[in-house]
Parts: structure tokens; C-alpha cells; sequence
């Protein structure tokens, strides 16, 4: 099981804080997939994303147990 | 200046000698909206020595919200952001030069400010320019301090050229439109918070306390309680044409400048001359007047309205066109207008 | 309205009908120091309905490096706190009804005002108070935001009558002197972050967004990166004597309220009139003159220096008197002058 | 092993930051008294204690593995 948390509009996209996923072995891009394709949202390429605290890229192996955040670079200054 | 500063002195991270560290160093401030006009009153209520201010916009009435510093008085007058921070600057703290410059803040515009200061604090509206910034960084090795906000969310990040990884390594892609206050809203704690954390960092480079810098990138939602502390270690990239071994500053290229008109706002275009101008504002005015518009004007700019045409132009020849987000009907207006 | 609010009414967690009620609600807002007055600018450019702002002092130079909308000028005449807020919150919108108190916070004079407000904000400087507001909270179902920082570092808590353990639940015994910024030093950033705290959760209870308040109580230092966000459920004590099922309120007994001088400041104590008085301030600057004394007024407060000595005395008789930290002297010194 | 940290001022007392010591099955009582004996403190009974970020009786047991804070409530404002 990995946790997924959700940023900024992506929360209100996905319609939640998070989401709980069966996964394991598997990389960013793959995850990626996953929810683009189930919620069906395009703009995550450009999304930041970190795995319990620390950035990772589109490469990263997910392990049971990681927390992955998705965060949105926003521009409002 | 003990009395003054005493209860910043008597915090132990500073002290006498940061106090007067602080009172040496010069800031360029890029931006005087949310984040800017709180992070220069914050600097300047502090002590620094010296802080300069660029920014294109003026006080519009839908800023009171949430930017510290502006007043009704300033909306009415139709003040520059930069000029009306200065004004209220100096009557909180008249020990800080404060210097600030009606422009658009562009690689070709802000390249002769950088070599001066000691810290860039990142108060911009779009990647655009916060890549300029990131760029001019580590071409002349001074620190930046990102920071961004929408909703009730926030992000910060302090970049050290030579030490961090710098923003274009950690962005996948160039976000062309990031969300913005215009499109999401805003409400003034996110604000708040955003500048607590560029700030708390400014105070240390600026004291000269860099072993107590954040190094992480945080970013929070004040509505939901989410937080992320996240370590930057791993995104650093050697082939990086910012910060990595042979770096060509890819966003100070001209090619990169020479847009004459953008949208900078939910509906209004910006359109700049071809080439730098110097104005006569009044004169200006007084041929808009003569075409039938309701001409408003300070020293900064003169703004013009006829029906559901709105036009504000400044000294340097750069026009916001209100009410459209055409750009090709925008740079018509311009060039009908201003021959 | 619509224009001024627009980017808070684009918030999805306000929108129209938020920004509607929030126009609507009353706060009593306790101190006017570093986190009351950033409260006070925030909720004002928010657009509440109505501020109501208690404090005893007046603006000194010591307080210009942390303490927004407070300026120069200010320190020069002398202006109490609450007034000087008042006359900048007007300027930044006039849409808001600003009232002031220059009164002393104690159970007794803070009673009356109370039961027509919607929210309480702390922004107080000692435990005493905030035991006072703690207890009124409760007797009179009003919930308040616990807010408190020093040097880099900072804490807040929400307390829910009925829901939330109160704060007489968390603290272990009475700190009767906590650290102060008097002491301690105090840095702008870490006003900021405890006025985001308690802001956001402000505005989510006065735009009745209950469900989205934080619950924990959060603790951070800005300096060395800690944070901690703390769970409070299992502190709720059943024999609680604020909030328990036999409440007393302790705090607002008279017994606790009746010291007629108390030290508030490194050097300065505050001694009260036993009686509530009126003074005629004119005539009382007249009579420092003839005894010798350099005299400063303005319409709240008369400043008295001779040598060493330095009293202020405001209008309803209270008066602080610097330069010792010698009650028995302050009394004297009191007497001597006040008859 | 329990680790302590030390918020506000007790940080600049202690010398730290935080410290971990070789503590388990004893209550928060036990630990401030070796605290207080350990640096010569004698304030931590106004401090407040939350053990893995929830507030702690002074009765409350110390288990392997636990983070403790000890935070001291300030009063500026």
C-alpha cells in the first residue's frame, strides 16, 4: 500500500486530501498513469512530486509503505 | 539605532553584530503584490540597509485584500505598487534607503541590478520571471528566495547558487501558467505564512547565519493542514543550464525578451514599445483628453477611460489594456492610441 | 464589495456566501502589540464586520521592528496602541467599524464587551489574561485563538467551548512569568507565522467553515526548523474549573483583579487608580508643567519627564511609570504626582 | 531508546537541539527529574509534554521508540 496526498487544486480535482493505492515495485511515471487515467486529468507532468519527504523523478521505484506527495507548482505571488 | 532594534538584538541568533550585519546588506526585492509589499515592510521594520523594489502594476482596489502596506488613498491616486511601498517604507523605518524602479521586471531590465545586492527575494507572479531570477542567482553567485501562494496554499524554497539544487532542476517542465490569485482566489493567511518562511530565511543570510538555513523546500495548505518539509539533496543536476557544470543561463537570452505583448491578468494585456521611451506624461494626457477620455494621472502614469475602454500608461511607454484578453485587439488600442 | 474581495471570494473555501458572513461578525481582539496588530490589519483587509481592540499602552520606538501598520510618527505623539490601529485600519478600509478600548484587560473590564462578539483573538502578552479570556470564553460560549511567541519561535491553539480542552486543561500549573519578548528578543518572521495560525483559523470560524479548523495545537521556531503539531483530546479534564461539568471560572473572581501595580515591561510598572476616574488631561499637563516636569499630550495619555523620572498617565487614571522595576517606588511616584 | 526535544528557550539550555537517552517502561516524571538532574534545570514542571505530538500526563508511560517534546509555553505576544 502506498499513500498518495494531494496539493493545492489537485485536492479538489481528485476530490480528496488523499488516496490509498495497492502498488509496489512500480515507478512515478506508472503511478502517474494510474491516476491521470482514473481521474482523468492531464497536467500532471508538471507536477513536483516527493516520496516520504524527499523529490524524486519520474523514475523512482515506489516500495509498501512510501508516502508520495503530489504538488502543483503554483504561481500567485 | 539599540532602542530600536532592542528586541531584535536581544534574540540570540542576532544580536548586536547581526544588527549591524543586517544594517550593511542591500535586498532586491522583485515584485511589490502580496508577497512583496509584506516581505519588504518585514525587512524594512527590521533594519536592512538597503532595499530596492521593482514592479510594473499599480494599486488597484482588489489588492486591499491582502497586500500589506497599500491604502484606499493609494487606490484612488492610482500609485505604482513600488512607489506607494516606498512612501509608506519611510514613514515606518526612515534609517532604510529603499530605492524602487516602475519597470517590467525582464533579464535585460533587472541584469545591471543584481551585481549590488546581497539577497534576490522572489515576490513575482509567474515562472517566467522567477527563471530570470534563478539564472541572474547564479550568474553573479547571490542567493534567492522563491516563494509562491494561491488559495490557502503556500511554497517557499531558498536557493544557494553552488550549494542547492536550483528551481529548474527541480521543475519537470516549465509550468507555461501555474495557478494564480487571478484564476483561485487568495485569502491573506497563506499570504502570511509564505512570507514567514522567505523572510525567517532573508534574516538569516543577511546576519550572516547561513548553518541555520532550512535547506528543505516546505510547502503547506493553512485550510486543510497539509505539510511537506521535502529534502532538495537528490535533484541536483550536473547537466543543469542554470546551476550545473556548463551553464548558459538559457532564460537571460534576448530571444527570450522580446515579447511586446503579454496577459497579465484574468483580462488585461500588457503591450510594451518596441523600443525604450521616456514619456511626457502630460502632454499625454492632454491629447487622451482631447480624444474624448477620462483622464486620471500622477507622476507615474496617466490612465485613460472611454466607455468600456480602460488604458493606464506608464513613464516607460508599457500600457495595461483593461477589460480584454485579446492580445491582438490589445496591441491595436496601443498602437491606435499611441501611434 | 465585489471587486474589493474578489480574490477571496474566488477561494472555494469562502466564495460569496463566506465573504457575506464574515462581513457580518464582531472580534474582540486583545493587545495591539506584534500579533495584534498583524491580526487586526489581516481581519480588517478580510473584511470583517466589526473589530473591537483592547489595549493599555502607547506606540514606543522599541516596537517599530515587529509590529505592523505602527509608524514613526506615531511614536512621536505619543499615540496609544488602539488608537493609532484604529486610525491606519480606516485608511486600509473604511468598510470595517474599528472601536478601541485604552483600558487595562481585566476580567472586570473586559466582561461587558464580551457577550456580543463572535470571536475572541489573543493577542496578550502574559498568562493572567489569557486565563481571563479562557474563562469568558466559556461562561459566555464564544470560542477564542490562543496565539504566543518569542524569539524564532511561536504557538497557537483554537478553543472550541464545549468541544476542545481549554487552556487551563493544557497547562500543567500557572506559568506565572513565561518568556517575553522583553527578555527573549522577538523576530518579525515569528509573528507572522503565529498570525497565520491564528488567522486562517479565524477566518474559517467566522465564514462558519467549523469542520476545516486545525484541532492541533501547533508549536514551531522558525530559527532551528522544529515544528510540532500536537493532538490535545486526552487533556480534557472533567474536573476542569474553566471548562469542566462544575466551572467556576477562577480567573474571573474579583479577588484576582485587584493588584493595584503590577510590573509590565523590563522597567516599567503600572499602577491603577483604586477607583475608575476621568481625568482631565489638560489640567493634569498643566500642573506637571508648573511642578517642573517636560510635558507631551495628546488627547489619550499626558507624558511627564523630569531627569530620570518618566510617567505616563492616561485618561482613566492608570499610569505606567519607567525606568524601575520597584513597585513600592512606582506607588510613591504615583501618589506623589496624582495626590 | 527515547528521544527528547527541546522547544523555545529549554533549547539553549540543554545546549541542544534534542537528546536521546536508554529509557523505557518509566513516566514522564522519571524523565524530567533525570532531565533536571542531568543539566541542572529546575523549571520543567510549567513545561508542557507531548509524547509522538500528543499532550502527556506527567503519569504517562515511556515506551521504546517514542519522541517526546517538551515545550515551554511563552508568553510574548
Amino acid at each position: 500500500m502506498i499513500k498518495v496526498l494531494f496539493f493545492a487544486h489537485l485536492k479538489d480535482v481528485i476530490g480528496s486530501e488523499s488516496v490509498t493505492l495497492e502498488m509496489g515495485g512500480e515507478n512515478i511515471i506508472s503511478l502517474k498513469k494510474r491516476i491521470s487515467d482514473q481521474y482523468r486529468i492531464d497536467s500532471l507532468h508538471t507536477v513536483m512530486v516527493a516520496v516520504n519527504e524527499e523529490f524524486a523523478d519520474d523514475s523512482t521505484i515506489l516500495s509498501d509503505g512510501d508516502i508520495v506527495a503530489f504538488i502543483p507548482p503554483v504561481s500567485g505571488g | 539605532m539599540s532602542e530600536r532594534y532592542s528586541r531584535q538584538i536581544l534574540f540570540s541568533g542576532i544580536g548586536e553584530k547581526g544588527q549591524h550585519t543586517l544594517g550593511e546588506k542591500h535586498v532586491l526585492l522583485i515584485g511589490a503584490g502580496a508577497l512583496g509589499s509584506a516581505n519588504a515592510e518585514l525587512l524594512v521594520r527590521a533594519g536592512v540597509g538597503k532595499l530596492t523594489i521593482v514592479d510594473r502594476d499599480y494599486v488597484e482596489e482588489s489588492n486591499l485584500q491582502r497586500q500589506q502596506l497599500y491604502t484606499e488613498k493609494d487606490v484612488e491616486q492610482k500609485l505604482p505598487k513600488a512607489a506607494a511601498a516606498k512612501k509608506h517604507l519611510e514613514e515606518i523605518n526612515s534609517d532604510t534607503e529603499v530605492k524602487v524602479h516602475v519597470i517590467d521586471a525582464t533579464a535585460q531590465s533587472l541584469q545591471p541590478l543584481v551585481p549590488d545586492v546581497d539577497l534576490i527575494m522572489d515576490a513575482t507572479d509567474n515562472f517566467e520571471t522567477r527563471l530570470i531570477l534563478n539564472d541572474l542567482s547564479h550568474k553573479y553567485n547571490i542567493p534567492w528566495i522563491f516563494g509562491a501562494c494561491v488559495g490557502s496554499f503556500g511554497m517557499s524554497y531558498t536557493i544557494i547558487p553552488g550549494k542547492t539544487p536550483c528551481l529548474n532542476c527541480l521543475l519537470r517542465t516549465i509550468p507555461l501558467q501555474g495557478m494564480t490569485c487571478e484564476t483561485s482566489g487568495i485569502i491573506g493567511p497563506a499570504v502570511q505564512m509564505t512570507v514567514a518562511y522567505q523572510s525567517a530565511e532573508a534574516l538569516k543570510i543577511l546576519t550572516e547565519n547561513r548553518g541555520a538555513l532550512r535547506e528543505t523546500f516546505v510547502s503547506f495548505d493553512l485550510w486543510s493542514g497539509q505539510f511537506q518539509s521535502i529534502k532538495t539533496g537528490r535533484s541536483k543536476k550536473e547537466d543543469c543550464l542554470t546551476c550545473g557544470t556548463a551553464a548558459s543561463y538559457p532564460f537571460l537570452q534576448p530571444e527570450n525578451s522580446t515579447k511586446t505583448a503579454v496577459l497579465c491578468g484574468r483580462e488585461t494585456v500588457q503591450v510594451r514599445p518596441p523600443n525604450p521611451v521616456d514619456l511626457e506624461l502630460e502632454r499625454l494626457g492632454r491629447d487622451f483628453s482631447a480624444m474624448g477620455y477620462e483622464v486620471k494621472a500622477n507622476p507615474y502614469l496617466v490612465s485613460a477611460q472611454k466607455d468600456a475602454e480602460r488604458i493606464v500608461v506608464f513613464k516607460d511607454g508599457r500600457a495595461l489594456v483593461h477589460g480584454t484578453k485579446d492580445i491582438v485587439h490589445a496591441k491595436s488600442v496601443y498602437q491606435r492610441l499611441m501611434g
